[in-house]
């Protein structure tokens, strides 16, 4: 197939479509402007359903509503969107539907800006809405990746009818690059058996996510979090870029993963044993592989555009077996290779202390460097 | 002779509202207080059978969905109506 | 007369299930329900149907009925509503929803899919409070009247007007059919079940947006008992909250409804 | 081989154009190769620019903070990227839109007078065709004749028209080389 | 002052209207109900406002208004209610507000029950919304904690100018309990110099969450992190019990705190030596305490109601240097003592493996106990 | 005549900053931006005004004004205005937001406001288009118009009907003073201006909610040069949004403005 | 010392009302005292428990497994509550609510004919007091006249009427001594 | 002698809209094409001073209230007026 140059944003539209999607529900915000418009246009043409919705909450509940149906929908947003999106997001996965979600993240936090950021790494990995649930989040780091990945989302949310969760900072839903589009996919549009409306389904379907008497709640939980298990035996997924004989690693995803890719090269031709993992679904996390490489490396540098959202994690499975040092930029900023070179060349000389508050002493070279504005 | 009725109130649903005995044009029906229900309401019934038009009223208000309502003369009492 | 000359005037509808329902006594939630199973019975759409429950004292509405149902959460049924119809064209779908989940939560989400024409019915139970959650304030609380957030009676001043959904729709061009009817006698439930059936022929049709408003009584949170209830909705209710035809477009004026 | 081409102006100027041009004739020619714009609140105004990076191999960072070859197209432009590009790289600047020569001796210098070029084949707002056919008749990142074919190749259908005009340009440009 | 016996959520709303409580914006949820409709009635004898919001969006956003006049204002709600107001706090915090907010938790995820819960401990500790900020988040475990807790929030909320959430579940906010109320504090009503509308400041007031240049935004999230360091220094809280010659300790907070409490007596007086780390401050978390505890206990057993979402934080300090056990209910499920004395049984006699995975110990033990409903 | 006669006829309001604004040439945000200062000058409120910018092109209005101002979340202006009124029910408090912000992502909030008769003041800026994102659909854009989000032109079969928020708001009965004018013509301004005046006054003497609805270009998005504009708005947008008062309560209508 | 009563019944029989009695009598005492109810999403009808924890010392659970007595004021109450009671614990039935008898023999049971009880003296709803008198006639939790002062101090205005009726129902139930 | 008026245009606030140029009634005002604001922008001016009568209109419709509008005469052209 011909490469194609697009924007990260068109390039997921366009990948949807060719997965599948049979709805589209979403509201304009920058930096995720051009999917929903690509959308608008093309949605019509293939004679599918693109909504522009009254808000966020209308986008996530209309989904929440095409879901139930059991056909292949999706929205999305950016960081404030996403937050509003928060309840329709416990909903969803109480109601265990198949959902893809889009957040091109922008920094924050409040109204913030509409610059590039990873800072909604907690709210989407951790859980932004109530009650136990988890999100599978898939990270893409190029436009090509991107396309994989959209197509992939549809097929995971499926398989465990969950929500799944492309988070891309806003750089890559600008960023050009030629990608290979895939071949469009013969689409499902008769409700399956579980859902409502199918013509299959011998008893009529009821789509709840209500358990009003705790027990029934607590064995959907315990049901849920046993599927999770699933997921987090069968979809991780992560690259990892020089490991076998690296020293150190950095740690990064997203646009902060392949800027890390440079520094790891320049840090190679400078003779550095250098290796770099970079997280692709960041939930399920690469928690083994980073495990395992806790106990053959000397430390680890984690990279993000954010406050060190991944940071936490990292530190949690590393356990203070080797020191782990954090490199961000927040609100919008995009570290260039030489800032995260500069912090690996830190990390190979500097004194190795396990017990690192690695968070503070970068908060202390960040007041150097950028201030705090009073 | 009028076109006669009659109904049933399924006890199941029977909530003791008296919107039915409130209602019903020929006063028919009352609450049985004699009697509680599975869910433990007194449940309406035909106090006076022989007043009943069939007109549907009853069923029409019922929130619950708890009245059958029948035209023509109820088995069995067309008999006794004949013995009377 | 014979005993085959016996016929049944009115059974329980085939779009129940036999589940009693968990509402107070005299309630017509009940009412509404009944007459939503009716219409949809009559049309023959039982087979073809999405209901929408809201959060509300209907949360659980999809026990009661014999078809396909989602729950949705608090104001977004027409949200909700709109992906399914979206994605199934063909599907008659629609949402029940009270007066705090309509006019209060939910009320971008309402004015929203009636500006849009979305082809969804809409049935709305104004019942002047928040029943589910033990009678609070709602935004169609009369003026005065008591309520668990509005102890000493709605004070218009810090507390506001109460809202005329049907009335505040009606003003948008995408929708068709807009109505409101009263539950508290048998002309108004014989009126409301055939506004009701309008509503879904609306839809049918695919002419627009149709919604019915239904004056419905809460004995409990009232305080009182179904009658007091019945007659304080005449008698407080009515004139605030006029039954009437709201919103017929030409084209709904020119439908013509088949069957029964 | 990596280079980063940044490609900065005002709005209007065609800076972003520009660089998708010079990125699909890389992709053309089965580079790797990102494009990426600097995007902003004020979507009218102020200054517009993007970063290409070409390469053999799979690329890490869209952005460059010493990029290896920079088109200015007016003042501002200049200010801000001449103090960041590698030594030995590439400077393309237009003349007509800034007061001032360029100050760093280790890189390559081109002053190209891109609205006058770009009038005398039509239309100004070719400028940036000729700048970029600086670019590459000097950097020769890519084959010969690829932003031609670029342009022939990518255009839309409702600006077809403008191909020879652009062609024209870029050719123009190219004829500036370095000393 | 006399004791008086009273509900969690009325102590709370008293609490706080004596703590000078100027406004109060809120939304009917049950079970959190009681709170707003107290102050319905109590609110305007005092000539203070009380609206009952169309929503949560509304109540979070009205909310957002009157912390810009720096005057003392409050919301409550509970699970799905807290997670529409996602976008309102990032927006808060954002903007340096003092602003305080009760979340009286209930089974979930989606429409879940009424029943008491603590799973939103992740959406409100690590942050349901996007973008960089916290939340300061007090977690009583009695009614008169939550009376005392309540007057303290204010008084954070305008040192730190920060968000503070009281987290209590729903069995807290309807028990009762003698408590004493604390009197009325004088009230501030004229808005302080950084506020707007204020008579004291020089210049006028702007108060925004916008940082559209990505350097200002990035300073000023270097600020609000400097402050979360003051925070992390100052306001951790929590109780022990029985610490000093524990051999294993129990770790759990809230209701499942002090029903543990019982289980940790029970378990003394079979002559175990069992401590109780009842965590008060949820963010910023005792992580000290629990770090020294790692060096000198045999093992921790953490108590929630959820599925071990604290259990994480307290995984991660522990680092492996002691087995971290875990006992949770999910769903609107509580525990009873005798569960939680059953745990700590299996705790001291199980065998000392500090790679325990905790949870899927506990999820399988919980496919027994109760199924997945399959 | 000598030169003591000269008179200032017009000079820029003292309720501006002295920033320069970030919109577009010709945009008329920058004319309801002024005819706020002059009124809130004229009503010697620019001390004790605090405004509450939305989100959309006006999200740096604060910059502009030269009093006390905070910034909503999209939509949730009449939320925060709220929250800020009662808190100092002595201010002067308004809103200024645009169609997206009001007429949808902010619908439930602006109906709540009003149907509380929250006594604020409500500019909203109907300019059919999300200007600040790009130009897409607005619930306002007109049927057939072209935006980044309707490429084909608003189908209202699939896309529904603009809403003409003016008469839904003046339906309510806690809005006491509900009208839409044009900024256009130097007409259009002139009344704008009154009708701003008045809606303050009605905030001022606490008669209940208000709001003017201004029709505005938006030059860039719409593609087309001020004057084009101009002309667009009033052969196509008057007719669907016709100016006018859309409520005057009895209180307001018998309302005397001092002054000037 | 620590005790746990669970008081249940049906929605309207009044037993949060008499866990409340009991916890203010408690509480007058100085005692630690919990109140808590089970809460459902059904405002009215189905059941309505409390459990009462009173205590020297700070109260753990508010809830407890293994209560140290049960007032069952209908049928669904004993049959869920009789087979939790501790050891040696009490079990107050209501006796005109049920229709068998308590099985355990390891506890102590009362079976008090409450209702009738309360119409005698004037108030079927009294039938609460009655019962709550009987437990504490029997356990003597707390100081003699204990839950006679706590209805005189802590019922509220309106209700003062039916303090005297309450005092006697709770007399009435006292005299039901266990075996 | 008709009231005669004259307008001054920031050009800090001028963006060349041409409102004002199109709405005066005296075509009095006009955009200089020959120079450009620090912001970039051809500035507004009174190419035909003469004929301003202060009305006002300019100033009413300019979106940057870039436009001050005096009434009598101009100072220092009331002089060039006389000595033409
Ligand atoms: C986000 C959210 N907020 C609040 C609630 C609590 N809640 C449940 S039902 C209800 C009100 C329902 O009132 P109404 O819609 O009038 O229905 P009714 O019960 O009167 O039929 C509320 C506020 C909720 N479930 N979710
Ligand atoms: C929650 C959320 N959703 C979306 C956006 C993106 N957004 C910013 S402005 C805007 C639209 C503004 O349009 P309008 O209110 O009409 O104002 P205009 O720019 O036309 O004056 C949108 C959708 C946002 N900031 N926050
Ligand atoms: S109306 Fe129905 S529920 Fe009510 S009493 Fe009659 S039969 Fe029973
Ligand atoms: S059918 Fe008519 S007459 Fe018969 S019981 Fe019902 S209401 Fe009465
Ligand atoms: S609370 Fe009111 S609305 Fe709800 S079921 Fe009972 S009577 Fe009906
Ligand atoms: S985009 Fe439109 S509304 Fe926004 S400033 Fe420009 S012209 Fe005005
Ligand atoms: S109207 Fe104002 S901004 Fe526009 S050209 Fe005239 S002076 Fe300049
Ligand atoms: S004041 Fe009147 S006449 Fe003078 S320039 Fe302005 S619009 Fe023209
Ligand atoms: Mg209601
Ligand atoms: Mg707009």
């Amino acid at each position: 197939m011909a490469l194609e140059l697009i924007k990260g944003n068109i390039a997921i539209a366009e990948a949807a479509m060719r997965a599948g999607l049979i709805s589209y529900f979403g509201y304009p915000i920058t930096p995720q402007t051009e999917l929903l418009e690509h959308l608008s246009a093309r949605m019509p043409e293939l004679g599918r359903a693109f909504v522009q919705a009254e808000s966020e909450l209308g986008a996530i509940n209309m989904v929440y509503g095409a879901a139930c149906t059991g056909l292949r929908t999706m929205t999305s947003s950016s960081s404030p969107g996403v937050s509003l999106m928060q309840e329709g997001l416990s909903y969803i996965s109480g109601t265990e539907l198949p959902v893809v979600i889009v957040d091109v993240v922008r920094g924050g936090p409040g109204l913030g800006n509409i610059a590039p950021s990873q800072a909604d790494y907690t709210q989407l990995v951790h859980g932004g809405g109530h009650g136990e649930y988890h999100l599978i989040v898939l990270a893409p780091a190029s436009v090509q990746e991107a396309v994989d990945l959209t197509g992939m989302a549809f097929d995971i949310a499926e398989k465990y009818r969950m929500v799944v969760c492309l988070l891309l900072d806003g750089s890559l839903g600008q960023m050009m690059e030629p990608v290979e589009l895939p071949e469009f996919k013969p689409v499902r549009t008769t409700p399956p058996a579980w859902a409502v409306g199918s013509p299959d389904s011998k008893e009529r379907v009821v789509m709840t996510s209500i358990n009003i008497d705790p027990p029934t709640q607590e064995r959907f939980n315990v049901k849920m979090m046993t599927r999770w298990q699933e997921v987090e035996k069968n979809e991780v997924r992560y690259k990892g870029y020089y490991l076998e004989d690296a020293e150190y690693v950095v740690v990064g995803f997203g646009t902060a993963g392949r800027i890390a890719l440079s520094a790891v090269r320049a840090a190679r031709e400078q003779g550095l044993k250098i290796g770099l993992l970079r997280p692709i679904s960041l939930s399920p996390f690469p928690t083994k592989a980073v495990d395992e490489l806790a106990d053959r490396v000397k430390g680890f540098l984690v990279v993000e555009m954010s406050n060190g959202q991944m940071l936490d994690d990292i530190t949690s499975i590393v356990a203070r077996r080797v020191p782990v040092e954090f490199y961000g930029r927040m609100g919008g900023m995009v570290p260039y290779p030489d800032e995260i070179a500069s912090a690996i060349n830190d990390l190979v000389q500097g004194e190795h202390d396990v017990d690192v508050d690695a968070r503070g002493k970068w908060l202390a070279k960040m007041r150097e460097l950028v201030g705090t504005g009073e | 002779m009028p076109p006669k009725g009659w109904v049933e109130v399924n006890e199941l649903y029977c909530k003791a509202c008296e919107t039915c005995v409130t209602d019903c044009p020929t006063q028919a029906l009352a609450i049985d207080l004699s009697r509680l229900t599975a869910k433990g309401y007194h449940p309406a019934f035909m106090l006076h059978p022989e007043d009943c038009t069939g007109c549907g009223i009853c069923a029409v208000v019922c929130p619950d969905a708890a009245i059958t309502v029948y035209r023509g003369v109820r088995p069995g009492t067309q008999k006794e109506a004949e013995v009377a | 007369m014979t005993e085959t000359d016996v016929k049944v005037v009115y059974k329980r509808p085939l779009g129940f299930t036999d589940r009693t329902t968990h509402y107070c006594p005299g309630c017509t939630h009940g009412v509404a329900h009944r007459l939503i199973a009716e219409v949809l019975e009559e049309m023959g759409e039982l087979k073809n149907t999405i209901g929408v429950a809201p959060v509300g004292c209907a949360v659980f509405a999809y026990n009661y009925f014999n078809f396909d149902f989602v729950e949705a959460a608090h104001g977004r049924a027409p949200a909700m509503a709109t992906g399914i119809k979206r994605t199934l064209p063909t599907k008659t779908v629609f949402t029940y929803q009270g007066d705090g989940d309509l006019a209060s939560m939910g009320m971008g989400e309402i004015i929203a899919a009636a500006a849009r024409g979305e082809q969804i019915t809409v049935i709305f139970i104004n019942n002047t409070n928040y029943g589910m959650t033990g009678g609070q304030m709602a935004p169609t609380t009369l003026p005065g009247q008591k309520t668990s957030s509005s102890p000493l009676g709605r004070d218009v001043e810090t507390q506001g007007y109460p809202i005329r959904t049907a009335e505040l729709l009606a003003t948008l061009d995408g929708a068709a059919y807009v109505a409101r009817r009263t539950l508290h006698d048998v002309r108004g439930i014989r009126l409301a079940k055939r506004a009701i059936r309008t509503a879904f022929e609306v839809q049918k049709q695919g002419l627009g947006f149709s919604m019915v408003e239904l004056l419905s009584i809460c004995p409990t949170n009232w305080g009182m008992n179904t009658e007091n209830s019945r007659n304080w909705l005449a008698e407080h209710m009515l004139p605030y909250y006029p039954v009437g035809d709201y919103k017929v477009s030409t084209a709904v004026s020119e439908m013509k409804i088949g069957g029964n | 081989m990596q280079a980063e081409i940044i490609i900065s102006g005002f709005g209007g100027q065609g800076t972003l154009y520009a660089g998708q041009v010079l990125a699909y004739a890389a992709m053309d020619e089965g580079k790797h190769v990102t494009w990426i714009p600097s995007y902003g609140p004020e979507m009218r105004g102020g200054t517009a620019n993007c970063t290409v990076v070409i390469s053999d191999d799979e690329i890490g960072a869209p952005t460059a903070l010493h990029p290896t070859a920079v088109i200015a197209m007016n003042l501002p432009s200049l200010d801000k990227y001449e103090p960041m590009i590698k030594p030995g790289g590439y400077l393309v600047v237009n003349e007509d839109m800034v007061n001032r020569p360029a100050v760093r001796d280790d890189i390559h210098v081109l002053m190209v007078p891109a609205n006058k070029i770009a009038q005398e084949i039509g239309n100004e707002r070719a400028a940036n065709m000729v700048l970029l056919g600086t670019l590459e008749g000097n950097m020769h990142l890519l084959k010969e004749g690829a932003l031609e074919r670029a342009l022939e190749d990518h255009t839309a259908a409702r600006l077809k028209k403008f191909i020879t005009m652009n062609i024209e340009a870029l050719h123009r440009g190219a004829e500036y080389l370095a000393a």
